[in-house]
């Protein structure tokens, strides 16, 4: 544990640059798709209803004769959408919580902590559906329901990190050249957790991802007419002995960028997790 | 008769050499001590012998044990001659035992694979090697973490010599251990293998450790053995100038003035006590230990004051309170005459003003994520009127030309760094507030001995220049020797002995003293002993 | 992994060689396997809403006063004939004989009475109470003549007596047929295994013809994967209404099944709230009417299968016109319509239960208003709130729903219905239809009210939800249409 | 195991199910929509429905509505559901017949398939068996369960007709309930096996690094041995970790599962009573669930002290 981010100088991290390679394609057809798909992606022709590839469909068209490829490409901005504010709704009250908690300690630490306990035990699906009940459904409940769940977790991540880093030595350093608490949790604390944050937000990235997809497929989350991956799943399954092509894109398109964020998110601990790397040392 | 021979042996791992040619002959019941600085290649020798080097290792040259060569050697065959011909022990007692299973089953598991007993029977044999090692009293029920550093370190030794093996390799058995402790581990090691017969490789990165045990000393740097010799001719026949200068770094004392006229003191602890309380959910602990108990302390400017003590002592616990790190339960501060209470702000930034500290581990001192310039800033302005960027630039170029190290590291990062130069930085933080007294705990004891040389040279330099008073905290009496005036010998939380450092360390008065003084190896005594017997 | 999957696979050729190694009998089956969308709550038509209690029990288990036939028509049930006076006012039932329930009771007009009066009290749960309303008075008059006293004249009072709110309870056992049904049929419950199926089997003891069935499993299979692969592999013989239009096209094209598109009463219709502006102006509503493409609605929704309706009446049932005609699909003049009510830029609010039918017009309703510069945000809701906030608080712009009643028209003549559309013109001429028995007299008024309800274009009339019955080639018996939501398996039976 | 230990986590179970109980009984009464207008449908009148509400006992305060809950859950009453009028037990009693067997196989089917594989994995440590394992594990763990399962159901069912795609025949029907239930079985446990594989790789290849393993080693233990005897055990303890966790995941899983397949199971209750809006069955049934899980994770907590003498306190 001799340095908690020593930068590796290895350029041989395989699953680094793969994920990297996989996350930029989604995050760039995301990116495309605000501007410009091949067709509009909510424009219905009736009389194409469910036609296979062709030149102007390449991957057809669903029951209502959308071109399912404009579907999919719109369906990667709306669900890394939801997934980022996800993630920065978890980031922006876990790490506080877990820094605060960290760097009090005591009673309020044991509650911080006890009460992060309990939004784990409730199943975030139960909890959308409540949620669901309670706004009625659309993308900012899925947004908040996974939301809640990055809290904890990343509450946790800070909160452990942040309890080991308490005691190194730099620290009291800081202590010692009169800094008070919270200068240190900002200058010194936050920065070295930081990486630890990165890679987690990359894992509750895909994990968001999943999420949004089971959510908009039980027509709990992203509603129509905005197209959205875990919808396309939710419209091709009763579709599946006629058009089984309607539910492998979607599909195909979520495994695709979750094994990207994966493959990243790994990628990026064996660089910067120096749990993984303290025997070689 | 020759037991082991290791015949120009190479290894190399990934492309990095890791064994150049090592070439080194043990003879039977013989203890010889390999010794050499960190990354030197000696503990891959012993894991060499063991055959048990990491995977992908490639390696050329023989290893010959009592005439078989060990290279050669078929898995199957390899593990028998483990644990039965070739005991090993490991540096950390801490991670050597599996924490899941009870330090008898751990023992008695070698009789069972070497000697095919059963386990009630393995287990009577297991009482009977622990009774061996010392632990008499110690049930073989217990688990690792219900023992001490020493007792896990006996069990060790225990496993490794349960089946009376013809060689027992100790890779730095003792580094992890107090000195007493350590004193005691070399004479369990020591009358072992005298009582069994058996050969010592004893690894050890401290020459005094080795020169009070070993019959032959072998010196290894990157990779190859450079200097060899009977112990009682060694010390005086030196020819490669690596040896030479290890054994000189290993003895050196830094040039520096003994106080001479002693003024009033500017810093004053009286009846320092710190409680430490187990948490417990229902009520206050009934007996909070005391880590440290009504001490007292005065120090006055320019002096040296050494403070040692094994782990546990409070040492660490006193010098936290010092710096107001941490609340006293009972007891006062006084700096320049003026009492004052760490709890409140501003008598803690006062007193941090006047009273900084240097790190033992020079890896962990510095925020990896900050440049040296930037963690050595810190202090400016929260401890000091704010200081323009100039300025600041200009306190640590001349800072960091004091300590011997070129402005621009005040750009790098921690990891761009040496040890030895991390500590020089660390020391010019601590200067940076200009503070009359800096607490030093265990400043060298991560260094290996030619830095912690040029460090213990510098430190006296500096203290010459800025006429700030030291506080060293350590456990090595040698060192103690070297840089102190003064020395309080703490004990259970308790000053149990002070005075003069010299007089202290020749005439213990408290019993405890006495024990540390006996059981630290004082490397130029014995080699003044050993040529005194040549 | 793969020695795994061997395993597995090699477990299910076992199975599946010792199932087809049961002896074939010659004889034709007497089971019927049906598929059922949804699970009923209970199974008390008295006491529940919820269509798929009617469609299990209706018939097979509790039997009513009258009763539908397969077209619409209303048969005689426990009451063999019946009198009606002159002034229409007064009904004397003559009950059958010798008819007693699955627990022995015998049935006869206290029975008939006790029955009819729980669902008219005022503590009564009944969820069609309306039905009721008109009844004055019921008397027995001998164990076998019943004579009921009506407020006025009305004229579906029989068709009312043969809606499974409807059916005949005794009084020992009417409180504890939520889970221990005990009623007339030929058929008895045998056992509800919550979740999955409902058995029913032959009543030994029934007064009437004997079923060709011995037992009747209701399995509740919802999921339309799940059903298509249950119909295929023949664990279901038969799904009255099977619940994905999409796989009707695979079922049409295999011969080893019968594939019926037939009539509901679902008239699925874009509800509007006519006190709300701009839907209180004609024209707006009219846009909206023209602006929807009921053909691509239909389409798109229910894979070309529902049938459009241009107002709010079946075209199976008595007196229908067909009104589908009177506002064609036209966006220009859809915008043309706005722009002269002075509307732009209208945003509403689309509200969607959670049938598929719902949601999926939705979309293309959606879609389709956009391009006549109706900006419309859908909202998903579940039936809960949809009672609540749309039904009951009449708190929306639009919604989509299918109202299943049959003939309903008197909706619109309620005061305080959701619709909003407190039409005193509307009233008279729906209080004229209620009073009048004549047949050729009511078809008259209930073309005309057709005629008023589209004219005001009260809501846009889409389609007739489709039933879509697919089952065994080998079965027959079953209902084509439904002119209620049930399933009277009394005259199903297996073809050699 | 030290009593002060074994008191405070008590206590924080009790606290957590407390709170626990506390925020269901909360959430389900802000919950829109009134069950007695689901049950009575469209032609209901206000009378018939204020009716069934007095029946059903929704007139009354929240507070004693809570109160009377939550005793009764302690005396092992559920309360009776709105819909189904049967004792809510029973009906979970019923769901159970197929969720738990379900969790079952699912938890059984991710032990088999990980702990092997994972062990396996990590004893050819960068061998091409090692890396395949590896990216078929990365592809599992990104492959969405119910997409894992329709795609299932797309060969399994559709394609190859060998599987039921879907409903649940019964126990009584014998081994074609277990058929029933091996397709969602697969669903459920192959991607928590894919994550169960790649911790059980990465716990036990940092086990094998640990200085003791090596000190079994010197002993003369061979690989496998010392593979065996000290590092397998030590190996378990993230892993139970995780399994502590999959827990709580295999509980939603079922949620989603148990549609696709239309398994009449807790999680198919659950969806459906609250489209009903059957507040007894939902809280009490979800009240269970979350139970379940605080305790499942109350006995990781005691499974750690039994694996690892550490935490059972010095004797």
């Amino acid at each position: 544990m001799s340095a908690l981010t020593r930068p590796s100088s290895s350029a041989a991290h395989p699953s680094l640059w793969f994920g990297a390679a996989m996350t930029a394609i989604v995050v760039l057809i995301a990116l495309v798709s605000l501007v410009w798909t091949p067709q509009d992606p909510t424009a219905m022709e009736m009389t194409q209803r469910l036609q296979g590839p062709s030149a102007l469909h390449w991957l057809g068209t669903d029951r209502f004769g959308r071109d399912v490829l404009s579907m999919a490409m719109a369906g990667a901005a709306i669900s890394l959408q939801v997934s980022f504010v996800a993630i920065a709704f978890g980031m922006a009250l876990g790490v506080p919580l877990g820094l605060f908690a960290a760097m009090r300690g005591g009673v309020l630490d044991e509650a911080a902590m006890r009460m992060s306990d309990l939004i784990f035990a409730f199943p975030a699906l139960l909890t959308a559906i409540m949620l669901r009940e309670l706004f009625g459904p659309g993308a900012l409940n899925a947004m908040i329901a996974i939301g809640i769940f990055n809290v904890p977790v990343f509450a946790r991540v800070t909160y452990g990190a942040a309890l080991s880093l308490r005691t190194r030595d730099f620290v009291t350093a800081s202590r010692l050249a009169g800094k008070s608490e919270t200068l240190i949790a900002l200058d010194h604390i936050l920065p070295n957790v930081l990486p630890l944050l990165i890679v987690q937000a990359t894992i509750q990235l895909s994990l968001g991802i999943l999420a949004e997809a089971a959510l908009s497929y039980m027509g709990l989350g992203v509603q129509p007419p905005a197209p959205s991956w875990g919808r396309m799943l939710n419209d091709a399954q009763t579709l599946m002995a006629v058009a089984p092509r309607l539910a492998l894109v979607p599909g195909l398109c979520i495994v695709f960028t979750v094994l990207g964020l994966n493959l990243l998110g790994d990628g990026l601990r064996d660089k910067l997790d120096p749990r993984l790397r303290r025997r070689q040392a | 008769m020759t037991l082991l021979v290791l015949d120009d042996l190479v290894a190399t791992l990934d492309g990095a050499a890791l064994l150049r040619g090592v070439n080194l002959r043990v003879a039977q019941g013989e203890i010889v001590g390999l010794v050499g600085e960190s990354g030197s290649g000696k503990s891959m020798t012993a894991l060499a012998i063991m055959q048990l080097l990491p995977e992908r290792t490639a390696s050329t040259g023989q290893i010959l044990f009592g005439g078989r060569d060990l290279t050669q050697t078929a898995e199957a065959a390899m593990c028998a001659i483990r644990g039965r011909d070739i005991g090993l022990i490991f540096q950390e007692p801490m991670t050597a035992l599996n924490p899941l299973k009870t330090v008898g089953d751990q023992i008695a598991e070698s009789f069972m694979l070497h000697e095919g007993l059963a386990y009630a029977e393995a287990l009577d044999k297991t009482r009977a090697a622990m009774d061996r090692v010392g632990l008499a009293d110690i049930p073989a029920t217990r688990y690792p973490h219900e023992l001490s550093g020493g007792q896990r370190q006996r069990i060790v030794i225990a496993m490794a010599i349960a089946c009376r093996p013809k060689l027992i390799i100790a890779d730095e058995p003792t580094s992890a251990l107090d000195v007493t402790t350590q004193a005691q581990i070399l004479d369990l090691l020591r009358s072992i293998t005298r009582e069994s017969g058996a050969a010592l490789l004893l690894i050890s990165h401290d020459l005094a450790v080795v020169a009070s045990m070993a019959d032959r000393i072998a010196v290894m740097k990157d990779g190859r053995i450079v200097e060899e010799g009977a112990t009682r001719s060694f010390f005086g026949a030196m020819r490669d100038p690596y040896a030479h200068a290890l054994y000189e770094a290993s003895v050196h004392r830094p040039a520096r003035q003994p106080m001479m006229n002693k003024t009033a003191p500017f810093f004053v602890a009286e009846n320092c006590t710190r409680l430490y309380r187990k948490p417990s959910l229902f009520r206050a602990d009934p007996q909070p230990l005391r880590a440290v108990d009504h001490v007292s302390l005065a120090l006055s400017p320019g002096e040296s004051v050494g403070l040692v003590g094994e782990s546990g002592s409070g040492k660490s616990t006193l010098a936290r309170a010092l710096l107001g790190l941490d609340p006293l339960d009972q007891g006062t501060l006084t700096l320049d005459g003026v009492v004052l209470d760490p709890a409140r702000k501003q008598d803690r930034l006062r007193l941090r003003r006047k009273v900084q500290l240097v790190f033992q581990d020079p890896y962990s001192s510095f925020d990896p994520r900050r440049t040296i310039g930037w963690s050595m800033t810190e202090a400016l302005g929260h401890l000091t009127e704010p200081v323009s960027e100039s300025d600041k630039a200009r306190r640590v170029a001349a800072l960091l030309e004091q300590v011997g190290l070129a402005p621009d590291f005040a750009g790098r990062f921690p990891h761009e760094m040496s040890g030895g130069q991390r500590q020089r930085a660390a020391i010019a933080r601590a200067l940076m507030t200009d503070p009359e007294l800096i607490v030093l705990d265990e400043p060298v004891s991560a260094l290996d001995v030619s830095i912690r040389a040029r460090i213990l040279d510098l430190l006296a330099d500096l203290q010459a220049q800025h006429s700030v008073t030291y506080l060293f905290i350590t456990h090595d009496l040698t060192l103690l020797r070297a840089v102190t005036d003064r020395t309080l010998v703490m004990q259970k939380g308790k000053i149990v002995e002070e005075g003069p450092t010299a007089r202290l360390l020749d005439e213990p008065q408290h019993p405890y003293t006495q024990a540390l003084v006996a059981a630290s190896p004082d490397l130029p005594a014995h080699v003044a002993g050993l040529q005194s017997d040549v | 992994m793969i020695r795994l999957l061997t395993k597995a696979c090699l477990a299910l050729v076992l199975v599946t060689a010792s199932v087809a190694m049961a002896p074939l009998s010659a004889a034709p089956r007497t089971d019927l396997n049906v598929g059922m969308r949804l699970e009923p709550p209970h199974l008390d038509p008295t006491a529940g809403a919820a269509a798929a209690i009617g469609e299990i029990v209706y018939a097979n288990l509790f039997e009513g006063l009258t009763r539908m036939a397969a077209d619409g028509a209303i048969k005689p049930g426990l009451a063999e004939s019946w009198t009606v006076s002159p002034d229409g006012k007064v009904y004397t039932f003559t009950l059958r004989k010798g008819v007693t329930f699955h627990d022995g009771t015998p049935f006869d007009a206290a029975v008939a009475k006790f029955a009819l009066d729980r669902a008219r009290a005022s503590d009564s749960v009944n969820p069609q109470k309306g039905l009721f309303e008109p009844i004055e008075a019921v008397e027995v008059i001998d164990p076998a003549t019943l004579k009921v006293t009506l407020k006025r004249p009305t004229g579906a009072f029989l068709f009312n007596l043969a809606w499974p709110a409807a059916v005949m309870v005794a009084p020992q056992s009417a409180a504890d047929n939520k889970t221990k049904p005990i009623g007339t049929g030929p058929f008895k419950l045998d056992r509800w295994a919550k979740g999955s199926q409902v058995d029913l089997v032959r009543h030994p003891n029934y007064w009437g013809a004997k079923p060709a069935l011995n037992k009747i499993s209701f399995k509740i299979i919802g999921d339309p994967t799940a059903a298509y692969a249950a119909m295929m592999a023949g664990d279901v013989d038969a799904y009255p209404i099977f619940p994905a239009n999409e796989n009707i096209p695979q079922f049409q094209a295999d011969k080893r099944f019968t594939v019926k598109i037939g009539n509901t009463e679902g008239k699925t219709i874009v509800a509007i709230n006519n006190a709300r502006t701009p839907f209180d102006d004609i024209r707006v509503r009219r846009a909206l009417a023209h602006g929807i493409d009921r053909k691509a609605v239909i389409d798109g929704a229910t894979m070309g299968l529902g049938k459009p309706i241009g107002s709010h009446y079946a075209p199976q049932d008595a007196g229908y016109v067909d009104l589908t005609g009177q506002y064609p699909y036209d966006p220009e003049k859809a915008k043309a319509l706005l722009k002269e009510a002075g509307v732009s830029n209208l945003k509403v609010k689309l509200i969607l239960p959670p049938p598929d039918y719902a949601r999926r017009s939705g979309e293309i309703i959606a879609a389709q208003l956009k391009k006549i510069g109706v900006e419309a945000e859908l909202v998903p809701v579940e039936w809960a709130q949809w009672l609540s906030d749309v039904f009951r608080g009449k708190n929306y712009d639009l919604t989509i729903i299918s109202h299943v009643e049959p003939m309903d028209l008197d909706i619109y003549a309620r005061d305080d219905y959701y619709f909003n559309y407190a039409n005193a013109d509307y009233k008279a001429l729906y209080a004229e239809l209620a009073a009048t028995s004549d047949p050729e007299k009511r078809k008259a008024l209930i073309e005309k009210a057709q005629r008023k309800l589209t004219d005001d274009s009260v809501n846009v009339f889409m389609f007739l939800l489709p039933k879509t019955g697919v089952w065994n080639a080998k079965l027959e018996g079953l209902w084509e249409n439904a002119p209620l939501p049930v399933n009277d398996f009394t005259a199903v039976r297996w073809r050699d | 195991m030290s009593p002060l230990w074994l008191l405070r986590r008590i206590a924080g179970l009790l606290f957590a199910l407390v709170a626990a109980s506390a925020i269901v009984f909360v959430l389900m009464d802000l919950l829109p929509g009134d069950p007695a207008e689901i049950m009575l449908g469209t032609n209901a009148r206000p009378d018939t429905l204020a009716a069934l509400r007095a029946e059903m006992g929704l007139d009354r305060p929240a507070l004693i509505r809570y109160a009377d809950w939550a005793l009764g859950l302690l005396r092992g009453d559920f309360g009776r559901s709105l819909t189904y009028s049967v004792p809510v037990a029973e009906l979970v009693q019923e769901r159970l017949a197929v969720t738990l067997p379900l969790a079952m196989m699912a938890i059984a089917l991710t032990l088999f398939i990980a702990l092997p594989l994972g062990a396996f994995a990590a004893s050819r440590r960068k061998s091409l068996t090692d890396s395949t394992i590896i990216a078929v594990t990365q592809l599992g763990v990104a492959i969405p369960n119910f997409w894992f399962a329709m795609m299932l159901v797309l060969v399994f069912a559709i394609s190859w007709r060998l599987l039921p795609s879907g409903g649940f025949p019964g126990w009584s029907a014998g081994p074609s309930a277990i058929l029933a239930l091996i397709l969602p079985a697969i669903a459920l446990a192959l991607p928590q096996a894919a994550i169960l594989t790649r911790v059980m790789r990465s716990s036990l290849l940092e086990t094998l690094g640990e200085d003791y393993v090596r000190t079994a080693r010197a002993k003369g233990l061979t690989r496998a041995e010392a593979l065996r005897r000290h590092a397998f055990r030590n190996a378990l303890i993230p892993v139970l970790t995780i399994l502590g966790l999959q827990f709580s995941f295999l509980i939603a899983g079922t949620v989603v599962i148990e549609n696709v397949f239309s398994l009449p199971g807790l999680g198919r209750l659950i969806f459906q009573a609250i489209n009903q809006r059957d507040l007894v069955v939902v809280r009490s049934v979800v009240m269970l669930l979350i139970a379940s899980i605080i305790v499942i994770n109350f006995c990781v907590d005691l499974a750690y002290a039994l694996v690892d003498p550490r935490l059972r306190g010095r004797s």
